[in-house]
């Protein structure tokens, strides 16, 4: 009997401790990029950087001109900034930015009708990132290539607000809006 | 479906075709394709194993000259209302209709590629990706963002460019509204027929041309009397062209010239 | 715990029962299904702002007002710009695909450029002027001329004030009945077609649709072409005996026998005085040749049709400077036998293909010197010593011609959607610089020119506005038509087109043993330059059209010539061979192979030849 | 060498011989492999199926190994359920061959389909209306039924049975066998059905569509019932094989007799139903989708011939197994049973291919097909491994209990 439970045990320590560290690999942002310093020391709105097109449309993450029209030389003596300048500014090279919450390819998603319409803050979904001062690590599976964001268990503490299909529905239920899977699906 | 709580307008697209007017020039056929990210052929594919979401047929009434007569007869999903065959049979719901817009959807994604819709289908208009699909170097960037691309292995078919109907229904929300302003969503096809024979809207609303159509004693519906309620209404002044959606018709003994 | 095979067994056993109690096999297989939603070779389309942009069409010369859906700048899809005066929102099936040209695989970006033979080989590389204006300079004797396909642009003009400033340079155009005349479908109340493919992207297939309504078409035809099934009447002439029917209308309308045409086209002799009648009573009246009898033009100013429906093309106005020192519009067809030592043929703006037996005639016996500007191999490239690789809609800023079947003149840009790939050459530039003039800014130049004649009306695409030259700004003028818009010159008072002399008709020779078909060809419309591979649904998954390098027999004939449905075979003619894969079509008559219509195959069918089929 | 694995008082070939009548059909399923591994790897395209036949080859050898296979569960209903004693002698076989058919079936499927990754979301994401999610919960859970059924097989082998646990584990499996029969026999009572709705409900297609006896088109219980009336045949005919290669008597003569007569009975009741449903067929159902009949039997070589030669396939051998005199002789008896099972197989051809086959619209034409040598190895391959499974348990494990005292 004993080594039954042993080998029980065993598996039961690895596929709930060990797998999950497993499946995901992970890699930091390029820049140490701190919201609080913008929101805080700098006063900054979501909007000023990341701005939605005239139709409302998400515009992407902020490209390097848009941090380029402040950061034309050292503002603060932090080592990530010169880094920063250095790798990105001086060398005109866009960051490349992991994005947390990009949808598999046959989601349909737009921001327009979320923030025009039902006028959603952007916390609702992407968590507050005004308090991170350090951007968490861009985790993705292995396997199916999706962000742990979108796919995959609850990230660390939960801190951030899923954005799997359960989370979107979940929603949409509540709102009385779910028609069908093509509300959301191409 | 997700829930049966519909909410907003409720619509129930269809076309109306005018046989008389379509000139077989095959535009509608292409704008489907570039639409809907349909890739180009593989080189061993035929008109058997192809993907032609839109296929025109040359159909004529049997005769010979100077007797004979021709039609061009633009083919697409059905849309079919009630009893929807592939909806009915898929196995694990790859085959949604939209309670809101009675539109017929293949989702991929879900697909296992078991092809019982496509026995199941009495139009022939469901395809299946025998091959990966393949662009040219550099045409990749001519896809259209709005459709996600398909697979090898699954099933797809004509579904009213419903990425249309999203651009759509984002340019209502930019106007602050809930429902598509009317006349905004029209399918490739319809935008791409030089001879305005393919018309688009909505059965709900009388005033629209498929509506007109499905009172219009010109006009028919492919195999009308299988009882699926298809939304494509087909108008012809012939009166043997008429008699092409009677299924009575089918051994179409006559040698089938190409189109 | 003793270390036995049995322990270890259990312990497997246990681990293996305690690997469904967690998230790992279940995790496994979701993964492994929402790997095969992306796995290699899956594109990810690109994102991007979405924005609508406006050109013209070049892809052939009807020059159809396109708009363009482009993601991040790029366009992703094309679509007519409604309510159009020329073109009526149309767009035909190769021009919908048009935007994928850039990546059509076989597109030539970097040309075949022969090394060994100096000079011009280096201009081609370096597009270096003085080689070429050397090189035509060497030999007084020799001219060097350039081949236009498609007259009437202003890079025509530079072509012109570059041989005019060139020693005995040459501008040739393919002549024909069709140059300086243009047809008036909304007055024609009776069209006779020759088997011309009036509704099979003949002139411009959006203005061609608008007019149908108001005519009544009567289509003469060997096979049930396209036009001939959409005609509302289908005269079944014998294969290749549309000149003897045109010759016999003309009789007819002399009041002479037709008795010669009806026994070579098979009709009877009523029905071609009832023809005649039909073109005097029911008019005014249209008469369309097709490519295998053009002297049946003449038969318009027979049925009095000149003036009216058939009328002088107009063109729209070019600066006067332009005017002084431009070589004359020489015809190819009057230039005389082995007098061209250097030939450029612009390709870069597809139009009727010529075929290289009434090219080749024309140039010095021993290695003449042909340059072809081209995006493709299968033109001109295939017989050319030097192939410079040119810009392809929508890459290229050019100006289009009103087409044929516009009395009006008009101008439109085609603008330069996405950026040319490097090493392609611009033609114009190539002749001007190796001439030694500046042509720049020619298009600006002819813009202004047009301005300041102050005829017409712009029409912008964006707003949907109609406004009278006179009134807009140079600057304005020159920038509405870079962002979509398109200058109509008002309606002039038609003048006749140039008067053509009624040739004598000879009527085909009759069958041959040795050539028992006759090549009729077909997709005329999108033959000159290789349309997007999108093509394929048309042709390869569907059959709503015949495909490149297919030819289709009627079931005898197949069977005759021996050769089976999809099989491969040859087509020869007096003039060559080349492969072709045959496709059995019984509505096809027997005496006739439809051919897709191609460089290859036009070079040895002309319109009507005999031919035969061989088997492989 | 392997004398010690050979069941106690029964006669078998030498192992060389036996090696090389494995090697032959190994090397026949390695080919199959091969083939089945390219379609996979390379996609559909290495098949001759299309847009028009979407189903082929695979969907015909599925609907007609698994009526064949049927065998298995019948008999265990009979011999369990009904108590006829003197099935006893065959029922280890049946469960072998029944194992070997469903698991066929299911391998084929698994290379039938696009993604073979996702064919689980059927599991996950059922669709109650489909046919085909009936068909993939039964034919799975009946497998497992079967492979439960063929332990006690395997365990009571002579070497296995030493091992103390494996005689207690197949001693309570033996006893559970009542469960085991009656879950089987009601699951396959209903994929056999569902397999039969699989076309029968295919409103689109009208030479298929049957009218609905309550929620379920005719054709459902038509398929249990020839499965039914076709199982023992096939059971007949593969014991009468054995024998044959076997050189020896391996069951008594009754049981010929007794499969014979269950066969001949149900035949007769199969008969009467698939005539009336024609029938009703013809007259009713057909006329109402706006068809006409003729059109059915209008495209060559689908003739009319094809239905009668099916009635034939059917009333002859049902004609044969209800008379003694003939049933008794051999001669006639085994090919009856072999005519009963071509029969059952033709009529899976018709309602498979024949229903792609034909046009639904009228501008519409007759496709043909051939499949490719790919579509044949992977059929090949069930075969060859069928054999070889039920070869090796012949020799090792008692698959006909009569075989010692015979």
């Amino acid at each position: 009997m004993v080594p039954i439970l042993a080998g029980v045990l065993a598996s039961l320590c690895a596929g709930w401790i060990g797998f999950p560290r497993v499946i995901y690999s992970s890699r930091p942002q390029p820049v140490e990029f701190s919201h609080p310093i913008h929101a805080h020391k700098a006063g900054m709105l979501c909007v000023d950087c990341h701005a939605p097109r005239e139709d409302g449309t998400y515009a992407g993450v902020p490209p390097l001109s848009r941090c380029a029209g402040c950061h034309t030389a050292n503002l603060g003596p932090t080592a990530a900034e010169k880094r920063f300048i250095a790798d990105y500014v001086k060398p005109k090279r866009e960051p490349e930015w992991a994005v947390y919450a990009r949808q598999p390819e046959n989601v349909w998603f737009s921001h327009t009708p979320h923030v025009r319409v039902a006028r959603l803050p952007c916390e609702q979904c992407h968590g507050d990132q005004a308090s991170s001062d350090q951007p968490r690590l861009y985790q993705e599976d292995r396997i199916s290539g999706y962000s742990r964001d979108i796919w995959g268990y609850r990230t660390a503490g939960g801190a951030v607000p899923g954005m799997k299909m359960d989370d979107c529905i979940a929603c949409h239920r509540q709102e009385g809006l779910a028609h069908s899977c093509l509300d959301c699906h191409k | 479906m997700i829930s049966e709580k519909k909410p907003g307008k409720i619509c129930r697209y269809g076309m109306a075709i005018d046989l008389d007017k379509c000139t077989g020039c095959g535009a509608c056929m292409i704008a489907c394709a570039v639409e809907n990210n349909v890739p180009p052929a593989n080189p061993a594919a035929t008109d058997l194993t192809g993907i032609t979401w839109l296929r025109v047929f040359k159909v004529d009434n049997g005769e010979e000259y100077p007797r004979k007569e021709s039609v061009y007869f633009p083919m697409m999903c059905q849309q079919c209302g009630v009893e929807t065959p592939c909806y009915l049979v898929c196995p694990q719901q790859a085959v949604d209709v939209d309670p809101s817009t009675g539109i017929v959807f293949q989702m991929p994604e879900r697909c296992l590629g078991c092809r019982y819709c496509m026995a199941a289908c009495p139009y022939h208009s469901r395809y299946f990706n025998w091959w990966d699909p393949k662009w040219p170097a550099g045409m990749e960037k001519t896809l259209n963002p709005d459709v996600a691309p398909r697979m090898r292995g699954v099933v797809e078919k004509c579904n009213y460019c419903h990425g249309r109907w999203h651009a759509a229904r984002e340019r209502a929300a930019q106007a602050g509204l809930k429902d598509i302003i009317p006349g905004d969503y029209v399918p490739a096809c319809v935008e791409a027929c030089p001879a305005g024979a393919i018309e688009f809207g909505d059965l709900n609303d009388p005033a629209s041309a498929p509506a007109q159509a499905a009172k219009d004693p010109n006009s028919f519906r492919l195999l009308a009397t299988l009882g699926t309620e298809p939304k494509v209404y087909y108008r012809s002044k012939r009166p043997w062209a008429k008699r092409i959606g009677d299924p009575s018709q089918a051994p179409g003994s006559k040698e089938t010239s190409r189109g | 715990m003793r270390n036995t095979r049995r322990n270890a067994l259990k312990f497997i056993g246990g681990a293996a029962a305690g690997a469904l109690l967690t998230p790992v096999p279940w995790r496994l297989i979701t993964d492994t299904a929402l790997w095969s939603e992306n796995w290699p070779g899956i594109p990810r389309p690109a994102r991007g702002p979405i924005t609508a942009r406006f050109t013209h069409c070049s892809v052939c010369p009807a020059g159809c007002a396109v708009r363009a859906r482009c993601v991040g700048g790029q366009p992703v899809s094309l679509a007519g710009v409604v309510g159009h005066p020329l073109s009526r929102g149309g767009l035909c099936a190769a021009g919908v695909a048009a935007h994928q040209l850039p990546y059509h695989p076989a597109r030539l970006t970097h040309g075949p450029v022969e090394a060994a033979t100096g000079a011009i080989a280096r201009a081609a590389a370096n597009c270096n002027p003085d080689a070429v204006a050397a090189l035509a300079a060497c030999n007084p004797a020799d001219g060097v001329a350039v081949l236009d396909l498609r007259p009437g642009r202003t890079v025509s003009w530079t072509y012109r004030r570059a041989m005019g400033a060139l020693k005995n340079g040459l501008y040739l155009t393919a002549g024909g009945v069709f140059s300086g005349a243009a047809v008036d479908l909304s007055k024609a109340r009776t069209v006779l077609s020759l088997g011309a493919p009036l509704l099979d992207g003949w002139g411009t297939p959006g203005n061609v649709l608008a007019a149908r309504a108001g005519f009544r078409l009567i289509q003469a035809e060997a096979i049930e072409s396209r036009t001939a099934s959409l005609a509302d009447r289908w005269l079944r002439i014998r294969p290749g005996s549309a000149s003897a029917l045109a010759s016999g209308i003309a009789a007819a309308l002399k009041k002479g026998s037709v008795a010669k045409a009806a026994a070579a086209t098979g009709l009877t002799q009523q029905q071609i005085a009832g023809l005649a009648d039909e073109l005097t009573q029911h008019g005014p009246a249209l008469v369309l040749p097709g490519a295998d009898c053009p002297e049946a033009w003449a038969l318009n100013e027979l049925a009095g049709a000149s003036g009216i429906t058939v009328v002088a093309r107009q063109e729209a106005p070019v600066p006067e400077a332009w005017n002084r020192n431009c070589a004359p519009v020489t015809p190819l067809a009057s230039v005389a036998d082995g007098s061209i030592r250097t030939l450029i043929i612009d390709e870069s703006a597809p139009a009727d293909y010529i075929p290289w037996n009434a090219i080749r005639p024309k140039l010095i016996a021993d290695n003449p010197v042909v340059i072809a500007f081209t995006s493709s191999p299968r033109g001109y490239a295939r017989h050319s010593l030097f192939t410079l690789p040119t810009a392809v809609y929508p890459e290229t800023l050019e100006d289009i011609p009103a087409a044929i079947d516009s009395p009006r003149a008009a101008f439109r840009l085609a603008v330069p959607l996405v950026a040319a790939p490097a090493g392609v050459v611009n033609p114009a530039e190539f002749v001007a610089r190796a001439a030694g003039i500046d042509a720049t800014s020619a298009l600006r130049e002819r813009a202004d020119a047009i301005r300041q004649a102050g005829r017409g009306v712009l029409i912008t695409y964006a707003d949907g506005r109609t406004r009278p030259v006179a009134q807009i700004a140079p600057d304005d003028f020159w920038k509405a038509l870079n962002e979509g818009g398109c200058w109509l010159d008002t309606a002039t008072r038609p003048s006749a087109p140039p008067h053509l002399d009624w040739a004598g008709i000879d009527v085909q020779p009759a069958e041959s043993r040795r050539w028992p078909l006759v090549a009729v060809l077909a997709e005329t419309a999108i033959a000159a330059a290789p349309a997007s591979p999108l093509m394929t649904k048309l042709d390869q998954e569907s059959n709503l059209r015949l495909g490149p390098g297919t030819a289709a027999l009627h079931p005898d004939a197949a069977r005759q010539c021996g050769v089976s449905d999809g099989g491969r075979a040859v087509l020869e003619t007096a003039l060559g061979t080349c492969p072709i894969r045959v496709v059995v079509d019984a509505s096809l008559p027997p005496g006739v192979v439809q051919v897709a219509a191609a460089p290859e195959t036009i070079d040895i069918c002309g319109a009507g030849a005999r031919c035969r089929v061989l088997s492989l | 060498m392997d004398r010690r694995f050979i069941p106690t008082g029964v006669a078998r070939c030498s192992t060389s011989r036996f090696l090389m009548w494995l090697a032959l059909w190994a090397a026949l399923l390695a080919f199959g492999l091969y083939s089945a591994g390219l379609c996979l790897v390379e996609g559909l395209n290495q098949t001759h199926m299309n847009n028009r036949f979407a189903f082929g080859l695979w969907i015909f050898l599925d609907l007609t190994v698994i009526a064949l296979g049927a065998g298995a569960f019948f008999t265990g209903f009979l011999l369990y359920i009904l108590k006829r004693k003197e099935l006893r002698g065959v029922i280890n076989s049946a469960v072998v061959i029944g194992l070997m058919c469903y698991g066929g079936a299911m391998a084929v499927l698994g290379v039938d389909v696009g993604q073979p990754l996702r064919a689980w979301f059927t599991f996950w994401y059922p669709n109650v209306h489909s046919m085909l999610t009936e068909v993939t919960f039964c034919i799975s859970c009946y497998l497992t039924v079967l492979l439960i059924e063929y332990l006690p097989i395997v365990l009571k082998n002579r070497k296995l049975r030493q091992v103390p646990h494996f005689l207690v584990f197949e001693h309570e499996l033996h006893n559970l066998v009542y469960v085991f029969a009656g879950v089987g026999t009601f699951l396959s009572f209903f994929h056999q059905g569902s397999l039969g709705g699989l076309y029968g409900v295919l409103r689109g297609r009208p030479f298929a569509f049957r009218e609905e006896l309550g929620i379920w088109p005719t054709t459902f219980f038509l398929f249990i019932l020839s499965a039914a009336a076709v199982g023992p045949s096939f059971i007949l005919l593969t014991t009468w094989l054995v024998q044959k290669l076997a050189r020896k008597p391996l069951v008594r003569p009754a049981v010929f007799e007794s499969l014979g007569r269950i066969s001949g009975l149900l035949l007769a009741a199969y008969v009467l139903l698939k005539t009336v449903d024609t029938i009703v067929w013809l007259r009713r159902t057909t006329p109402r989708s706006g068809f006409l009949p003729a059109q059915y039997y209008a495209w060559k070589p689908f003739g009319i011939w094809l239905l009668f030669v099916e009635i034939a396939l059917f009333l002859v051998p049902m004609a044969i197994l209800l008379i003694p005199k003939l049933r008794a002789r051999t001669a006639w008896l085994v090919p009856a049973a072999a005519m009963a099972c071509c029969g059952v197989a033709l009529n899976r051809f018709v309602l498979t291919i024949q229903t792609l086959a034909l046009p639904t619209l009228s501008f519409d034409r007759f496709v043909y097909y051939l499949p490719s040598w790919q579509e044949t190895g992977t059929f090949l391959a069930v075969v060859a491994a069928g054999v070889l499974v039920y070869s090796i348990s012949f020799r090792y494990f008692v698959l006909f209990p009569e075989e010692r005292e015979l």
